[in-house]
């Protein structure tokens, strides 16, 4: 059990930071410090290029395929000195942490040749098609349709919380391809190219004014039968191994942003006095315990390569980050008093703080809702019963 | 001592619960959020109904300053079931705390000059309150930060912790700013007064207290309505809702939430109802009562918004779906006059007396 | 909506505080202000007759059976004086709380003049026998067998957690009584002497180091066959009616000794400097609003005549203290410090507060666990799925 | 960077816990709770055994002082070992305490006087802090009232925040008034100086830090072995336990609770071992991480205890089951070596400055 970092990775960090610092205050200027997630599309997909140039888009991939085969250490580095510099988030995170590693796990070769260099590249964005409206975080009641018709798959129906999907290059989409089938099997997994009229992207407005989530019409849409990712009747095995992609080193750099968030707050609340108020100062020393515990818990579960027993760090991540910002947004809010309340322009347009607060009550229903976490923890964590499925 | 509503207060919740379910719509508050200048989140053909046609505005307001008379439990009623919609009115700053402050600190020429309209809600008010505002003669200089619906006033009470006086918004040296406020239902505006003429009220001590006594208790009130509607509905849409192929109330831990927000609201409902009855019947309980309705009720609201939004999932969090206008109140509620932690310091005050 | 007392009310109210300060400061001097249940019995039995002589022992009790036919005004008077004059509980609380209200309700008339007086008079005491070993909140799954025999019920079985049944004459206990019935069919519920052969009792030590539980053997224990409450295969329907009287006016005697806590604790947090710690301040103010709400909530319900609708105060109320008495209990603790975890001699006994920290851990298990009461809540009150029985 | 237990941390880890396991088990922790004078709250065969037999005493000590090397991460797998037990040991008084402060602040003499006699068990030591204790010359004036274990210790180690002193438990002018203690496996003793000889230790601030540092570690790895186990023994009875014809652990509510407890021992899990890590690599973190191990891990091992009684149902509250060892542990653990809103506070300073 060692946290410290070798000399080799102090160098290895010397020289993330000096790159990406150098990017920050040069041509990417106008990005820099930009923390919402559908701010300037077009500049940071030319950011992503700009990394995948470098060779800094997915350092932890085999060289093979546009990384650098980088050790857990130096993607630990990497992740925190992307964050550090101000760097905004990557608009291709669905790319490099889902859609890529299980191409990695589970694609051809053809594929991989097809997809990975792309997308570390930064020329391809992903985006997600589970959710469906109706079957929210059950996925198990997909109901999108794709048949093959000609060596296509022709695919029709609706995806719901399809994140960016309106600035993405592919979708990857889970389709009942078994006519009558239910639950989990009769399921396959495609990739998707989005510009195509058979594919349709409608905005959602959430509750902070912002669109960032879509929903997503199918009629008729296509794809190459090579498209498929695995066999026909996979596509519920290969979801859940993607899933399990979503623990990755990607959550680190997501830490380095809540730290620019806490960092916000603990500055609102030196500016305004809030920072002497024995309450506001217990909650903000639980906020930073919360945050250095993700972080810990981040390292356990990307340390461990004993995968025959369950990993209780990895199995409640989700729940304890979403659980940590929703409270965050919430001190935020306490410590700014009324003044978190006002924007500053005629606009409906939400400064971090605030929008933290408003957007937080999201992390804590996608991708799995507290409740659904609960559920999986007590099932997979402690071997308790399964919840029963209902036949209404 | 009979802790149930008489005939008559049952009969003014069924009115007055009735005209917002009915009036009240997500269209029309939709359509008042998205409002700007003075219109800006007010429903005005609701305000104009509700003062004119249902005649409840002057609940609350001794019926010798032209008021209804009775008390604040009957306002808590009305708070509540405007509360239950997120209804788009200027209820809390012209009526709560504004003609509240005139009827009990007013003379009976102020009254007669300025209750009749806003009343009839020809005339809007907004509350101006901090505690550093100062006055050199009638001349007040100061401001404050958050006046409800103050875009929309033409008329402020003016209150610092001792004096009280009326401001007419268009006088020489008061500046009115709309802010973008979070809960577009009740946009902010700051006032600023710089050198503003300010008429005195007869007994400010009178004005401030009651000013403050009824906001309190009605923004609890219209927690509580809230709080309710935000649980109701969250009941409703568990019965429909289908995930996993079972009605997704079938599922004890989304039960259980639900029964902790009914144990909460319960509270609430004693707090805003003991509170209210406690200042009618002039209770040495008043002042604790009332901390303990505002900071509570606020707090219970908040906690029924949020899970509303959590146990609507993902539709919860869309701008489409009512569940956000209730968060946005419930938040505001917290944070406007005294923050929950100021209200129990109060409390703690009385029963601890200051920290040594 | 009035809470006020009338000019009468306030006589009453000076009416039974003299009496009953008079009463402590002589002949039972020696049980002022003892807190713990299991104190003094044999002196508490005496007090409950002197209650029952001055007609203080019911008084909401129609006159006939030994009460005053009290308003709710005076009923909630004499309890928070009862209360407020440092008087102990009542050892006879399932007496005169659940076991007389329930033959009031469903006894016949005979039954009623061959208990109620008694009850009224301090002279029977009292205990509940419904949980059983492997079905502690489960009261549908009684396994205790009665049995007709020769004109009398033989009784079979085991009960647990009947509390103060080593001081009690009798206990009224839920019995199966059809063979091979299951759930709630099939129970009779009997009044039987406790001061027979065929009944033993024995403690059951608690986490606090006293013992007011017990577990109680039946042995071919006998009662007469008219020692039956209601009919034959009735017992459900009774055990349920006396849950709804465990919400009745005793609430506010129980509450006034919560208030006698709370002024404990406010005591102690003044004199070692607590009470100058903001977050203790903030804890203090919750405890007080919430014992308030608390008593307005009784008020609410007891005021509401209106059967038709659920009373969303009454269903809310036993969660609602318990959970209430259980977080005064850890602030105590936090306000006491260490010293809070020394006890004053050499035997494990401990002073009101910290054992109201160490026996509220009991309050929101017995009379139907939180999880119970959150499932009736939700059930009954908001009208949710029933939770399914299994067949294990 | 490799945040998992090396192979020789595993096997340490696993010779504890099956030596607990065994030996430390609830009718000879009852028997030691009920015994009184020197032996009370000490199972003295278990102590014997694992300073002797087992040999871990000397974990986390130098091995140049006698102990056995190693760091506070080994120091922390035994003591979460230990708590997962609730063993009735003095072992945070008299190593993780005493020893550690004599380790890194003793002489060597003064090492080699005390350090072997502590680690095979022979004599217990107490560890007695008050920030107000005095010294005239060597004369120690003062007092500590919660000295774990401290009616068996034959040596104290007495610290006040800028002095640590050597002094015998039967020196004249000290006085050793044992307590019932709440928690009986490890009950407190009132020590009072007056005027008792003290034996300064040489390094008086590095044994002051280091005996914090390792037991605000120690508490937290026992709380974290707690918590742990109240879990798996409540998992275990809601698989077995039937009501209403279910496994208990077949209700949804019921399930949720056990995954928020896992939630949050997951969390301690990560503080324990930052903290010892920090420590044991001298990292600018270790002080934020030692106060955020202490009062986290305690935390969760009150919330997991406060769940095994409450998800037990009236067994859980009797004394009979262990539940209440467990409870009286953790709220011991809570109390101790400063609170829980201390150590915030002391986050609090290091992030936001003093109050200003």
């Amino acid at each position: 059990m060692k946290l410290g970092f070798s000399a080799a990775d102090e160098e290895f960090r010397a020289e993330c930071a000096d790159w990406l610092n150098a990017e920050m205050a040069g041509e990417f200027k106008d990005i820099k410090g930009i923390t919402k997630l559908t701010a300037s599309p077009e500049r940071r997909k030319e950011w992503e290029q700009r990394l995948g140039e470098a060779k800094w888009g997915c350092i932890g991939w085999p060289e093979q395929w546009g990384g650098r085969n980088a050790t857990l250490a130096q993607q630990v580095i990497f992740a925190e000195e992307y964050a550090r510099a101000g760097v905004p988030g990557r608009v291709n995170h669905i790319g490099i942490e889902l859609a890529g590693p299980t191409i990695l796990a589970f694609g051809s070769e053809e594929q991989k040749r097809r997809f990975l260099p792309d997308i570390a590249a930064g020329k391809t964005i992903f985006c997600q098609g589970f959710s469906e409206p109706g079957a929210g975080s059950d996925l198990a009641s997909v109901r999108t349709k794709g048949r093959l018709e000609n060596g296509e798959w022709v695919v029709n129906g609706q995806k719901i919380w399809t994140s960016l999907a309106h600035i993405s290059d592919w979708i990857f989409v889970v389709t009942r391809t078994e006519e009558g089938s239910k639950g989990p099997k009769g399921l396959t997994f495609l990739m998707m190219e989005i510009d195509q009229p058979g594919i349709e992207i409608r905005g959602i407005k959430q509750i902070n004014g912002d669109a960032e989530f879509n929903e997503t019409f199918f009629t008729d849409a296509r794809c190459p039968e090579d498209s498929m990712i695995g066999a026909v009747g996979y596509g519920w095995k290969i979801a859940m191994g993607l899933l399990a992609f979503e623990r990755g080193v990607s959550t680190l750099g997501q830490q380095m942003a809540f730290r620019n968030e806490l960092d916000e707050l603990i500055a609102a609340a030196r500016a305004n006095g809030a920072a002497n108020n024995p309450l506001i100062r217990q909650r903000i020393a639980k906020a930073e315990i919360g945050l250095r515990l993700m972080r810990y818990g981040a390292l356990r579960m990307l340390s461990n390569t004993d995968h025959s027993k369950i990993d209780g760090a990895a199995l409640t991540y989700k729940i304890q980050w979403a659980s940590w910002r929703r409270s965050l947004g919430e001190l935020a809010m306490d410590v700014l008093g009324q003044a978190g309340e006002v924007a500053e322009g005629s606009e409906y347009e939400w400064d971090t703080l605030p929008n933290l607060f408003l957007y937080s009550r999201a992390d804590t229903i996608y991708g799995g809702t507290n409740q659904i976490q609960r559920n999986l923890i007590a099932e997979r964590g402690l071997g308790m019963p399964r919840e029963p499925r209902g036949d209404v | 001592m009979e802790f149930v509503f008489t005939e008559e207060q049952q009969m003014i919740g069924e009115t007055a619960r009735a005209f917002f379910a009915e009036n009240a719509t997500s269209e029309r508050t939709r359509k008042a959020m998205a409002a700007g200048g003075p219109d800006a989140g007010i429903d005005r053909a609701l305000w104009t109904a509700f003062c004119q046609e249902l005649g409840l505005s002057g609940i609350g307001i001794p019926e010798s300053a032209g008021g209804a008379g009775l008390g604040l439990v009957e306002l808590a009623i009305i708070a509540e079931a405007a509360g239950a919609q997120v209804a788009a009115l200027p209820m809390l700053g012209s009526l709560a705390l504004s003609a509240q402050a005139i009827a009990a600190g007013g003379s009976a020429e102020q009254q007669a000059a300025h209750l009749p309209a806003l009343l009839s809600g020809e005339v809007i008010a907004g509350y101006v309150h901090d505690a550093a505002i100062t006055a050199d003669g009638t001349s007040l200089t100061g401001a404050a930060g958050f006046v409800a619906h103050g875009g929309s006033a033409q008329l402020f009470v003016v209150t610092s912790n001792t004096g009280a006086w009326l401001v007419a918004a268009d006088a020489p040296g008061v500046t009115v700013t709309p802010l973008t406020t979070m809960d577009q239902t009740r946009p902010y505006a700051r006032v600023t007064l710089d050198g503003a003429k300010g008429e005195p009220l007869a007994d400010p001590a009178a004005a401030i207290a009651a000013a403050h006594r009824a906001g309190f208790v009605a923004v609890a009130a219209e927690a509580l309505g809230g709080a309710q509607a935000a649980l109701d509905r969250t009941v409703a849409y568990a019965k429909e809702r289908v995930q996993f192929g079972r009605p997704i109330g079938s599922f004890q831990a989304y039960k259980h939430r639900l029964a902790d927000l009914m144990i909460e609201i319960e509270q609430a409902r004693s707090a805003v109802y003991w509170a209210a009855c406690a200042v009618d019947e002039g209770s040495d309980e008043a002042e604790l009562a009332v901390h303990a309705a505002k900071s509570f009720a606020a707090d219970t609201f908040f906690l029924c918004a949020g899970n509303m939004i959590q146990l609507h999932g993902g539709i919860g969090f869309t701008w489409e779906h009512d569940a956000h206008l209730y968060f946005k109140r419930a938040r505001a509620i917290q944070s406007m006059l005294g923050s929950g932690e100021w209200h129990r310091e109060r409390i703690a005050t009385m029963i601890l007396g200051e920290v040594a």
